[in-house]
């Protein structure tokens, strides 16, 4: 194994040595530099969620079904699925003549082989619980069939989170993170040097699906136009903006409020508001005092001004919003909502009367995202305000992520939910179901959700969410502070880049 | 002419006018093939002497006036680069301290054969060669193996013996040695000054030998003179020094060798020590410690008179004269 | 303090005047300590009587104001929290100096008891010396992120990262010096008329050591604050609101372009700070011990 | 003086073997562990558990410091948890990086260091002396990181005339590759000049004052030849002293450079294993930076042998 990898990486030095750094100007195509926060923890899109791998891994994979425009779930392999009158069994048709980056064929023994890997190794096993057999029907069917039937089947078979990527089947037939990484994506893998980049490449033989004219969310015609893509890791601020001023990056992933004011001015740079992005949670716990008194949650509402959480977390790309899916989304509504954003001391100090808190101090937990820390901050600056004193826990994510997944050692925990709101309200009610996001579990809730996961209906869905959204707000489940974005910023080269999710790079060209 | 004229030298500590000097109003001359011996208790400027003539005098001491002639040129009219194109060729210096005035982690070979290459322009074969040359002429055995020794590894007088071949390298016109064997054992001194003496007398060149041991001094001098507290006391010829020394100073220090006669009972000492820097008495720097002093003595620094054709004496009462002063009252 | 002994009985005989005036007067006339001794003091007045200096709260959010750049009201302008930067500053030179001097007496006492036993006590030695060696060769910086980023970062957990990190040279220092003076005459003096190790160790060599180790805890103050302020500006400093040097800095990290003051100027509070300790400690050493060197 | 190495590298082993414990600690101290990279918030805690078994993480502790041991023996620092390779070929693939960098600001600390010391030396209590001198003060008072900072407004953004960060392999683009390295050198040099300077000009002082390079003088040599030939070498004993601290610091220093500047060197790669809790990565980093620092120290105590003949290695 390791005598492999040894060989695996001289090849990868060798290419890299070969192919050299392309030149910015060519006569087509060209290279576009993305400069990205950090590295992703692995390139082996089963087993990681987090943001920074699927914003490469989905260039490289694909999957059955992929999320739209508009997020919802259409056919990117597939080329359509038929479904059982029972429900419970999903027949994916695949295209034919789609090409792994191996040059072998994709069949459904390949299909079959990676959602049997996901089931056994996946980071995201929710996505795939449902499922009781996986099945080849012929080289272009695979059938699935179901314990239960799944409202949202086809989201999780298309969810981006850690996505349902499809290997070839020798690769699947590896353990987590010993892949190569190999898919059918419009751009395929050249190398990876971490904590400097990852460079992928056109995939020459890649055939878009001929369903659709154009691009379309995560699937659509996925149109390669460059020639190369190097993702550039610079965990500085101040140096990402200055290697996109100096022409090193074409694109950069996120800037800060400040900066994309200053470069919206400058013509030669294009500023992309990429909002609404994700929520801003402040996560509660229920299991320990005095967060276990929903008087007490409801005064640290109460206290809190959302504007000025937002606009110091994440300036001038922000939305002062407490609805539990984007305002956009056709789930939106109003329940609970007279309860948000009041900012009113007295009223906070009035909860809090009714509550069981003695003045102990209570303990936010962050992590060093500055955006987690300012929003630490600020709660702290009003809570105090109406006496209480909150003691900020800054640590890295996997201490502060270790502590948060237990029952004690924390009150608040703050950070973004990505990827929830853009899969829709059944994954955002997910992480509140079993008391998952706050300790204890909220038998409202969990009886909402189990009722939602089951409902074909759309009108009872909205209806069951307009309920789960009142509860979030009547039981203090958690707090929601608004909708942040990102700012992404490209060089006045890069024509017809659409933000989404991820930077994607097919439909993209560069100009000289 | 003589090779040698040092006139009216004055050498001070700091800046200044008010500077207080450490040499004052030095004048002397010395010819080719002659040896001048300089002696005078620790302090009394004979180091400072030497370091002046050879333009090595560092910060904050300074040479205030005064002219150096070195074959009727005035070395000190050039600047420091024009002296410094003087030192190895013209002047060279012995060093009393033979353990450390060698580079401790520079070959032996060199340190001698720099001064061939840089200061006479050889190149490093001739260099070579004459290092060895250099090395035998000074007594040391095996010297071709020598070259590449290190200070540490010989022993002092051997140390002396590389400082003298160093010195000697570039043929100088004058040589200083300023108390070259103090450091040594008393067998070695003497092999060292005889190699000295030997040296000076086959090369011609003249010889400033420091030292205060007057012994060394009847045995090479052929001129002495007694350096005080930074002034010139006496100066003479040795044999007018030891017949008829005239300066209650040097009175006191012929009296202060401990001789065979005296029995060794009785060791003649001067009562008191050199006055500090900046801190000279106005007058005679000798008389607070001059058994023969008077008011007068203090009004002014007397001069340096003339009292035989070989005799200079800075003493209002040369020995003579008090005697007779003396018998008056 | 052999040095200081000696230069002060050559000194004090003629002038009879005691050996503390003495010192303090010798201290005076150096001119590093005092130009390094008034930086440092401006410094610990602001940062002792910040709340009365301070034109702001350090604390104060507002972000109808964030990001001003410096003017009449806000001399260093504002954070993105709209803070004002200058009295942060203030404030930050409170806890930093505090950190700072925690480092100090960690390094000090740990530093002093280590040397000290390891110097004195022979067969203690090969054994302390080891793991000091150890310490020692583990990156300080790197053992000082891991203790703080891992551990959660708190003004305790800095302190001891800086403190673990500063130890084995202070140690060494002490050592040395431990190991010349135990072979002195008064030592073996001391040691006839049957004193007891302690007596011996604290009365007589670790006076005798003294010199070097001040001069040691000056830099090592010095050195703390600069560390601080790199774990405050890796994220692993004292948690929020505390306001360190480090900290007003990392905060305006990502907007270095288009507010720089917000970086700059805790910054160059910094360096003043540190170039007047170490002024201080050049200061010292010259009076104290001129052996010393760096 | 194969005995001496042979002495030197046996008495390493007791050291190498506290700092690989003290690895050890720290793995055990600090909470969280790798399936933290890979997974974002909305994971439950039996998706962490799930990812632990998958990576092979369920070992006890003690089974895991025992085959630790038992493979680093053998020359083997396993294998990366995140990154798939062998720790040894992550750590030597950044290995050249990191050295690159340190020897550069080294080559720039002790080059400028020791000229400015010299010069500051000779002219001992001049304006020149005191201002050279004061900047040395201010160089090594300076905090790096910021220093980078600035230097990434000024030269990156503002004049535009160096990259911000990033590495440009020497081979692929030479130009590039000097322009990527300018401003990190600069960072980590800027405070090590100041301790060199200092250091040099103190030595240089002493050397100044010592009889042989009045010997020197006496020979007629000029005032450059003595204090380079004379003069230098007798100091390279503290210089070299100072500068084999250095260069250890320098290691530490360079993981703040890097960071800053982003440049993929090791210090980056065991920040990176902290945060990310890859052991392997940590544990091999460490013990490979412990090597790389007592190696810093043997060869300095080889040098002072070399320099000065008066040293005998025992």
């Amino acid at each position: 194994m390791s005598l492999r990898l040894k060989g695996l990486a001289f090849a990868f030095g060798l290419m890299t040595a070969l192919v050299g750094v392309t030149p910015a100007v060519e006569a087509a195509g060209g290279e576009i530099v993305i400069a990205s926060v950090q590295g992703p923890p692995s390139l082996d899109a089963h087993v990681t969620n987090a943001q920074v791998a699927r914003n490469i891994t989905l260039h490289i994979y694909e999957t059955l079904y992929a999320r739209n425009e508009n997020a919802e779930p259409v056919p990117d392999l597939a080329e359509g699925v038929s479904v059982s009158d029972d429900g419970l069994t999903y027949t994916f048709k695949l295209r034919q003549g789609v090409k792994f980056h191996n040059g072998k064929e994709m069949t459904s023994a390949d299909v079959v082989a990676s959602i049997e890997r996901y089931r056994k190794i996946g980071v995201s096993p929710a996505l795939v619980a449902a499922i009781d057999t996986v099945s080849a029907v012929s080289p272009y069917e695979v059938a699935i069939k179901l314990k239960v039937k799944q409202s949202v089947f086809l989201d999780n078979i298309s969810s981006p989170r850690a996505p349902i990527a499809i290997y070839p089947a020798e690769e699947a037939a590896k353990g987590a993170n010993e892949i190569q990484y190999i898919g059918t994506g419009p751009f395929k893998f050249v190398e990876y040097k971490p904590d400097s980049h990852v460079t992928l490449e056109k995939f020459a033989d890649y055939v878009p699906n001929p369903a659709y004219q154009k691009r379309d969310g995560l699937a659509g015609k996925k149109e390669v136009l460059i020639d190369r893509v190097t993702f550039r890791f610079i965990p500085e601020a101040g140096a990402r903006t200055a290697a996109l001023e100096s022409g090193a990056v074409q694109i950069v992933e996120t800037v800060d409020g400040p900066t994309a004011e200053r470069l919206r001015k400058d013509s030669k740079y294009v500023v992309h508001d990429v909002l609404p992005f994700a929520f801003q949670v402040i996560k509660l716990n229920h299991a320990q005092a005095p967060s276990d008194d929903v008087n007490f949650r409801k005064a640290v509402q109460a206290a809190l001004d959302m504007q000025e959480v937002m606009e110091i977390s994440y300036s001038g790309i922000n939305q002062v919003d407490g609805g539990w899916v984007f305002p956009k989304s056709a789930f939106a509504n109003d329940a609970g909502l007279d309860q948000y954003n009041v900012a009113d001391f007295d009223k906070a100090k009035e909860f809090l009367s009714k509550s069981s808190y003695k003045g102990e101090t209570v303990t936010f937990i962050t992590d060093n995202l500055r955006p987690n820390v300012d929003i630490a901050t600020v709660v702290q600056a009003r809570l105090a305000e109406i006496g209480v004193k909150v003691d900020i826990k800054v640590a890295d994510w996997p201490t502060t992520s270790k502590i948060g997944f237990t029952k004690t050692g924390w009150n608040f925990w703050t950070h973004g939910f990505g990827i929830e709101p853009f899969e829709g309200p059944g994954t955002v009610m997910s992480a509140f179901v079993g008391g998952n996001a706050q300790m204890v579990a909220d038998p409202e809730i969990d009886r909402i959700a189990k009722e939602f996961y089951a409902t074909l209906d759309d009108a009872k869905k909205k209806e069951l969410f307009k309920q789960f959204q009142q509860r979030m707000y009547d039981n203090m489940v958690a707090i929601k502070a608004g909708n942040y974005g990102l700012f992404q910023v490209t060089s006045d080269k890069v024509k017809d880049f659409v933000p989404f999710r991820i930077p994607r790079m097919w439909g993209v060209t560069l100009a000289p | 002419m003589s090779m040698l004229k040092v006139e009216n030298l004055t050498t001070v500590v700091g800046s200044g006018v008010s500077a207080p000097s450490v040499l004052e109003d030095v004048s002397f001359t010395l010819d080719a093939g002659e040896v001048l011996c300089v002696v005078g208790e620790s302090g009394s400027g004979k180091s400072m002497l030497a370091l002046t003539i050879m333009g090595l005098l560092g910060f904050p001491v300074r040479r205030a006036s005064g002219r150096i002639i070195l074959d009727g040129d005035d070395i000190t009219a050039g600047g420091a680069s024009a002296w410094r194109q003087r030192r190895g060729r013209d002047l060279s210096m012995i060093f009393q301290e033979p353990m450390t005035s060698l580079n401790p982690i520079m070959r032996v070979g060199e340190q001698i054969g720099e001064v061939l290459r840089m200061r006479k322009g050889m190149g490093a074969d001739t260099a070579r060669r004459r290092a060895i040359e250099l090395l035998e002429r000074v007594e040391i055995p095996a010297a071709s193996s020598r070259l590449a020794a290190f200070p540490h590894e010989l022993s002092g007088g051997m140390r002396q013996r590389v400082m003298i071949a160093v010195a000697l390298a570039a043929e100088p016109k004058l040589l200083i040695a300023d108390e070259p064997t103090t450091a040594l054992d008393v067998t070695i001194q003497a092999q060292i000054l005889d190699l000295l003496r030997d040296i000076q007398a086959e090369s011609g060149m003249a010889l400033m030998l420091i030292t205060h041991d007057l012994g060394v001094v009847a045995e090479m001098a052929h001129k002495v003179m007694v350096l005080y507290a930074g002034r010139v006391a006496e100066m003479a010829d040795v044999e007018t020094v030891f017949d008829a020394p005239s300066h209650p100073y040097t009175q006191a220090l012929l009296a202060s060798i401990p001789s065979l006669d005296s029995g060794g009972d009785r060791l003649v000492t001067i009562p008191g020590s050199v006055p500090g820097v900046g801190l000279m008495p106005k007058g005679c720097r000798f008389a607070p410690r001059c058994p023969h002093v008077k008011d007068d003595c203090r009004s002014g620094p007397p001069p340096l008179a003339m009292l035989g054709p070989a005799q200079r004496v800075a003493c209002l009462r040369p020995f003579g004269y008090v005697r007779r002063e003396e018998g008056r009252v | 303090m052999s040095s200081l002994d000696t230069n002060l009985a050559h000194e004090a005989l003629p002038e009879r005047q005691s050996p503390f005036l003495l010192f303090a007067r010798r201290l005076l006339g150096n001119r590093a300590f005092v130009i390094g001794g008034s930086l440092f003091l401006i410094v610990l007045v602001l940062a002792v009587f910040a709340d009365q200096i301070a034109p702001f709260k350090p604390n104060a959010n507002n972000f109808r104001a964030r990001l001003e750049a410096p003017s009449a009201m806000h001399w260093f302008g504002t954070d993105h929290f709209g803070r004002d930067i200058l009295s942060r500053a203030i404030h930050g030179g409170r806890l930093s100096l505090f950190i700072g001097l925690s480092v100090v007496l960690f390094t000090g006492v740990f530093g002093t008891l280590i040397g000290a036993a390891s110097g004195y006590f022979r067969r203690l030695d090969n054994i302390l010396m080891r793991i000091m060696d150890a310490l020692m060769a583990f990156p300080a910086i790197l053992l000082a992120i891991t203790v703080a980023a891992t551990l959660g970062a708190s003004v305790q957990n800095v302190i001891l990262a800086l403190g673990i990190a500063t130890t084995p040279h202070t140690a060494r220092i002490v050592r040395a010096s431990v190991l010349v003076v135990r072979e002195m005459e008064f030592v073996e003096a001391a040691r006839a008329l049957g004193a007891s190790h302690m007596r011996i160790l604290f009365r007589h060599i670790l006076a005798n050591a003294m010199a070097p180790l001040i001069v040691r805890l000056t830099y090592v103050f010095a050195s703390a604050i600069l560390a601080e302020a790199l774990l405050s500006y890796i994220g692993v400093g004292p948690p929020p609101p505390a306001a360190t040097f480090g900290g007003i800095i990392a905060n305006g990290r990502d907007f270095m372009v288009e507010a720089p003051w917000v970086t700059l100027f805790p910054g160059l509070i910094i360096l003043i700070v540190v170039l007047g300790l170490n002024l201080l400690g050049d200061g010292l050493r010259d009076v104290l011990d001129p052996r010393i060197r760096v | 003086m194969r005995d001496y190495l042979l002495r030197r590298l046996i008495s390493v082993v007791p050291v190498l073997f506290l700092v690989s414990l003290m690895s050890f600690a720290v793995i055990w101290i600090i909470p969280g562990d790798p399936t933290a990279a890979f997974l974002d918030a909305s994971s439950t805690p039996e998706d962490v558990a799930r990812l632990r078994e998958m990576l092979g993480l369920d070992k006890p502790p003690l089974v895991q410091m025992a085959e630790w041991y038992g493979r680093v023996l053998t020359g083997d620092l396993g294998q990366s948890i995140l990154l798939r390779i062998p720790v040894l070929s992550a750590i030597l693939e950044r290995l050249p990086l990191t050295l690159l960098l340190a020897t550069l600001a080294l080559i720039l600390a002790v080059g400028l260091g020791v000229a400015a010391g010299t010069f500051a030396a000779t002219r001992r209590g001049t304006w020149a002396d005191q201002s050279v001198m004061s900047l040395a003060l201010l160089g090594l008072s300076v905090p790096d990181f910021w220093l980078g900072l600035l230097l990434i407004v000024v030269f990156s953004v503002q004049l535009g005339w160096l990259p911000s960060g990033g590495y440009v392999p020497l081979l692929d683009d030479p130009l590039g590759w000097a322009k990527s390295m300018v401003l990190p050198t600069i960072t980590l040099a800027v405070v090590q000049v100041g301790f060199i300077a200092r250091m040099t000009r103190s030595a240089m002082l002493d050397v100044i004052s010592q009889d042989f390079m009045r010997t020197a003088d006496s020979k007629g040599l000029s005032g450059l030849y003595i204090i380079l030939r004379h003069g230098l070498p007798n100091a390279m004993m503290p210089i070299l002293t100072v500068t084999g601290i250095i260069a250890g610091a320098l290691l530490g220093s360079a993981v703040v450079v890097e960071q800053v500047f982003a440049l993929p060197g090791v210090g980056r790669l065991i920040i990176g294993g902290i945060l990310s809790r890859d052991y392997p990565i940590i544990q091999g980093g460490l013990l490979f930076l412990t090597v790389i620092y007592l190696l810093i120290n043997l060869v300095v105590d080889l040098l002072y042998a070399t320099i000065d003949p008066r040293v005998r290695l025992e």
